[in-house]
């Protein structure tokens, strides 16, 4: 890249890290949060299985 | 019915002056409070150059003093309630709850009017001595106070009415009440710092501080008081 | 719970399929915007060529400027054409076909110069994509909250008290995105990385209100109490919210606003496909939080039929 | 309204307190004729305290209704207001004010006629004149709950409820609690929370046991075999908190 262009792109050059840090904050911060859920939801459905079992069981009795 | 409920409403005024006049417990801890501040601000100050100007942020100082010992106040006034169920004895009697309300506000209004009264010429005294100052715009800042104290005391007591039922009552009023205050406090520090520079632009800089004041005073005091009925019986 | 769950997998399938897209589009489709401009001698095969630069110069000592570009300037009644190569008080030395020449300071009657015009391409601007419709996306939950919570203080049903929890949940969620982009945003195309500006804090005062609800909610003890609180608390942030906003309009701020018209297609369509697509995430955030809580409600009832 | 004769003093139906799946009262019934001694019996979490707070209008009942002296809780709370007292295990009154002041303070509230001649009268009746003019902050536990009685007749209830009136108290002070209320005994409808059955029993004229926000047992006093009784609460207080 010669000077001249170096001099057009400057702005583009001192932002790049900054939009990269934007886009990585919100794509990970989004994927982090709904993974988390998604497996406390797994977790919480197969507990109700286990207890639901127990409660059908109790009632059968 | 309303003779019953102002006889009310006086009879609850009386008994929180009573009280205060028997133990000053309020008066005392937001006065000594607000003379502390005095000190603080001193220190942050102390570094400030020669060309540093005190009535420029004077208005901000003032109202930082009022919200910070507002709050010790609020709490103060509504621990008094809390203490042996007495607000509980309030909600049994036949009192309309809005009453409750009123009556609470219009106590920490008076305290705090007069502390923040004791507070400004004791701030004129230490820190702008030697200022120019404009008598006839000085006289305006009565105003800007009743009506900042009428929105703080009456968002206020409704916080304070959640914050005393709450483990760690200062920290979650402070945390309640100083974002919900900005609006106010904005305004308040603009009308108050415009009266004291005292300049004839400033005066319309003024009016606009106090519309904002009284504007914030009328929406959030209709608010708090729709919802105290809800809050108190919890 | 199971129809919230499937709805919240579609939301977030359909919300994440187009957020991809419009992330795509911002990087391969949407154009980069111009951020000013910068002022070169030579002409450089460059897409950003914006197009020539001429400027009439009436004082020798200005062209010391412009050293390297291309001027006409006129002398004793005489125009000389060339490339400046040296500027000073005294004069300046051009490079012509005739080889150097230099005009004295006194002799110099006018001068035009020539160059180029370049656009500085704005990537920056590439935060506004999902930034916008994140901010909008926290409004609108904190909507929903406060609505509930009116819902629940007339009715005193805890269903509206866990919608309320639950959209301020969210809120919590899209106002710390927002801070995030928005601080990085700030650093791009202001150089700081804060400025309390009128925007800026009033949107830091709401992230305060929404953290203090829950501040409010931790400190209660006793359940009732602490959704009736909550609630109250909850109306009282929205009204102080817009009157926040309001009041700093006094003051005139930096933060930009879109413009009627002011977007090339290819950008609006990618704007508002990421705005669609960052409401669906929302939305299917909001219905997975809800699903998460009736589970653990109907785990709680079946642990207290078992210990009966 | 009030010199009517009336049938019930209260009138509790289907009555349900209740915030999601937790239901503090589930569907109580019951009904209590005038000048009754009632005493409600029931393990911690049983929903006493929510009970006798649904009945002086501080809560408002999810579903059903209950009617003191005939008024509804909810529709007519102001005008029940006036017609009940309540006597807590806490004092509520404040300790800032004297003897006095106090009873002067509610006497307002509650728009009490020649308040002067009243609360000079109560304060006789408690025996408490000696001290009308000191803080109640300077008070004994004793003399607190005795002029918490003075504040709760103020107004002349009809009904007066009891919320753990003898916790907390030395014997003497129980004595003239025991004197006060056998005083008032046949002029007042009393609902009293208990966790001393003794106590409970030997003051009530019906007794009451709640577990789990239901009604267990709920009978007269004639009716009431104490052995039985007492075995029936006992197999409440295991179930603990509902």
């Amino acid at each position: 890249m010669d000077a001249t262009l170096k001099e057009v792109y400057s702005l583009v050059l001192t932002q790049w890290p900054l939009v990269a840090g934007a886009y990585a904050l919100l794509w990970t911060g989004l994927v982090v949060y709904v993974g988390l859920a998604l497996k406390r939801l797994s977790e919480l459905g197969k507990q109700l299985e286990v207890l639901e079992a127990a409660v059908a069981r109790r009632g059968a009795e | 019915m309303a003779s019953a409920s102002m006889r009310q409403f006086k009879a609850m005024l009386r008994k929180d002056v009573v009280m205060e006049l028997r133990t000053k417990e309020m008066l005392m801890s937001m006065g000594l409070y607000s003379l502390l501040t005095m000190v603080v601000y001193f220190v942050a100050l102390s570094q400030a150059g020669a060309g540093f100007d005190p009535r420029d942020i004077a208005a901000g100082l003032l109202w930082l003093a009022f919200i910070f010992t507002s709050m010790l106040g609020l709490n103060r006034s509504l621990v008094h309630e809390k203490d042996q169920g007495c607000l509980e004895a309030l909600l049994l009697s036949p009192v309309d709850r809005p009453v409750i309300y009123f009556a609470k506000v219009t106590g920490n209004l008076l305290f705090l009017l007069i502390v923040e009264a004791l507070t400004i010429p004791v701030f004129a005294f230490l820190f702008l001595q030697g200022e120019t100052i404009d008598l006839r715009t000085m006289a305006l800042i009565p105003l800007v106070l009743v009506a900042g104290s009428i929105g703080i005391a009456g968002v206020g007591t409704l916080l304070a009415t959640m914050s005393v039922n709450t483990s760690g009552k200062d920290f979650v009023l402070a945390m309640l009440f100083i974002p919900l205050i900005y609006p106010l406090l904005l305004g308040a520090v603009m009308a108050t710092g415009a009266a004291i520079v005292g300049t004839p632009e400033a005066l319309g800089v003024f009016w606009t501080g106090m519309a904002w004041v009284i504007g914030y005073d009328v929406i959030m005091l209709l608010a708090s008081y729709g919802l105290y009925e809800f809050i108190v019986g919890a | 719970m199971k129809s919230s769950v499937i709805r919240a997998l579609i939301a977030l399938v359909v919300g994440g399929a187009l957020t991809l897209a419009a992330f795509l589009g911002a990087f391969f489709w949407a154009g980069v915007p111009d951020f000013g401009f910068v002022r070169t001698a030579q002409q450089t095969d460059s897409v950003r060529y914006q197009g020539p630069f001429v400027q009439d110069v009436d004082e020798a000592r200005y062209l010391r400027n412009f050293v390297g570009y291309e001027a006409d300037i006129t002398a004793d009644g005489t125009l000389t054409e060339g490339r400046i190569t040296e500027a000073s008080e005294d004069g300046v030395t051009l490079e012509t076909d005739a080889g150097d020449v230099t005009i004295a300071a006194a002799d110099f009657d006018s001068a035009q110069v020539h160059g180029s015009t370049y656009g500085r391409p704005d990537w920056g601007q590439k935060i506004f994509y999902f930034h916008v419709p994140v901010a909008e996306i926290s409004f609108i939950v904190f909507g929903f909250a406060a609505f509930y919570s009116i819902r629940f203080i007339m009715t005193r049903r805890r269903e509206y008290d866990t919608k309320a929890r639950v959209s301020m949940e969210v809120t919590l969620l899209f106002v710390m995105f927002t801070m995030a982009t928005g601080i990085l945003w700030t650093r791009a195309a202001w150089g700081v990385w804060w400025m309390w500006e009128p925007r800026l804090t009033t949107y830091f005062i709401m992230t305060l209100l929404v953290i203090g609800y829950f501040v409010l909610r931790n400190a209660v003890e006793d359940e009732e109490r602490r959704a009736l609180y909550a609630a109250a608390f909850g109306i009282l942030a929205f009204i102080d919210a817009p009157i926040s906003f309001f009041i700093t309009r006094l003051i005139p701020s930096n933060h930009p606003v879109i413009e009627r018209g002011g977007l090339e297609p290819p950008m609006l369509a990618t704007f508002i496909i990421a705005q669609i697509g960052m409401i669906l995430l929302g939305y299917a955030i909001y219905q997975l939080r809800m699903g998460e809580v009736l589970l653990r409600d109907r785990i709680e009832h079946a642990k207290t039929l078992l210990e009966r | 309204m009030g010199d009517e004769p009336q049938t019930t003093a209260l009138e509790v139906r289907e009555l349900t307190r209740a915030f999601g799946v937790r239901r503090a009262l589930d569907g109580v019934s019951f009904e209590l004729p005038p000048y009754a001694f009632l005493s409600i019996f029931g393990p911690n979490g049983a929903g006493k305290t929510t009970l006798v707070k649904v009945l002086t209008t501080l809560l408002n009942p999810t579903s059903g209704n209950a009617k003191v002296l005939g008024l509804d809780v909810v529709a007519d709370a102001v005008e029940m207001r006036k017609r009940i007292g309540l006597i807590s295990h806490n004092p509520l009154l404040y300790p800032d004010l004297t003897a006095e002041e106090n009873l002067r303070f509610f006497s307002e509230m509650y728009d009490v006629p020649d308040a002067r001649g009243r609360v000079a009268e109560l304060l006789e009746a408690v025996e408490l004149d000696h001290r009308r003019l000191d803080l109640t902050r300077t008070f004994s536990r004793g003399m607190l709950q005795r002029l918490s009685i003075a504040r709760a007749l103020l107004h002349r209830p009809e009904v007066i409820f009891l919320d753990e009136p003898y916790s907390g108290l030395d014997p003497h002070a129980m004595d003239i609690l025991d004197g006060l209320i056998a005083q008032i005994r046949h002029e007042h409808t009393f609902v009293m929370i208990s966790h001393d059955l003794d106590k409970g029993l030997e003051l009530c004229s019906h007794a009451l046991i709640l577990a789990r926000g239901r009604i267990v047992m709920y009978e007269p006093r004639e009716a009431i075999d104490d052995a039985a009784f007492r075995e029936t609460y006992r197999s409440t207080v295991g179930m603990g908190v509902a």
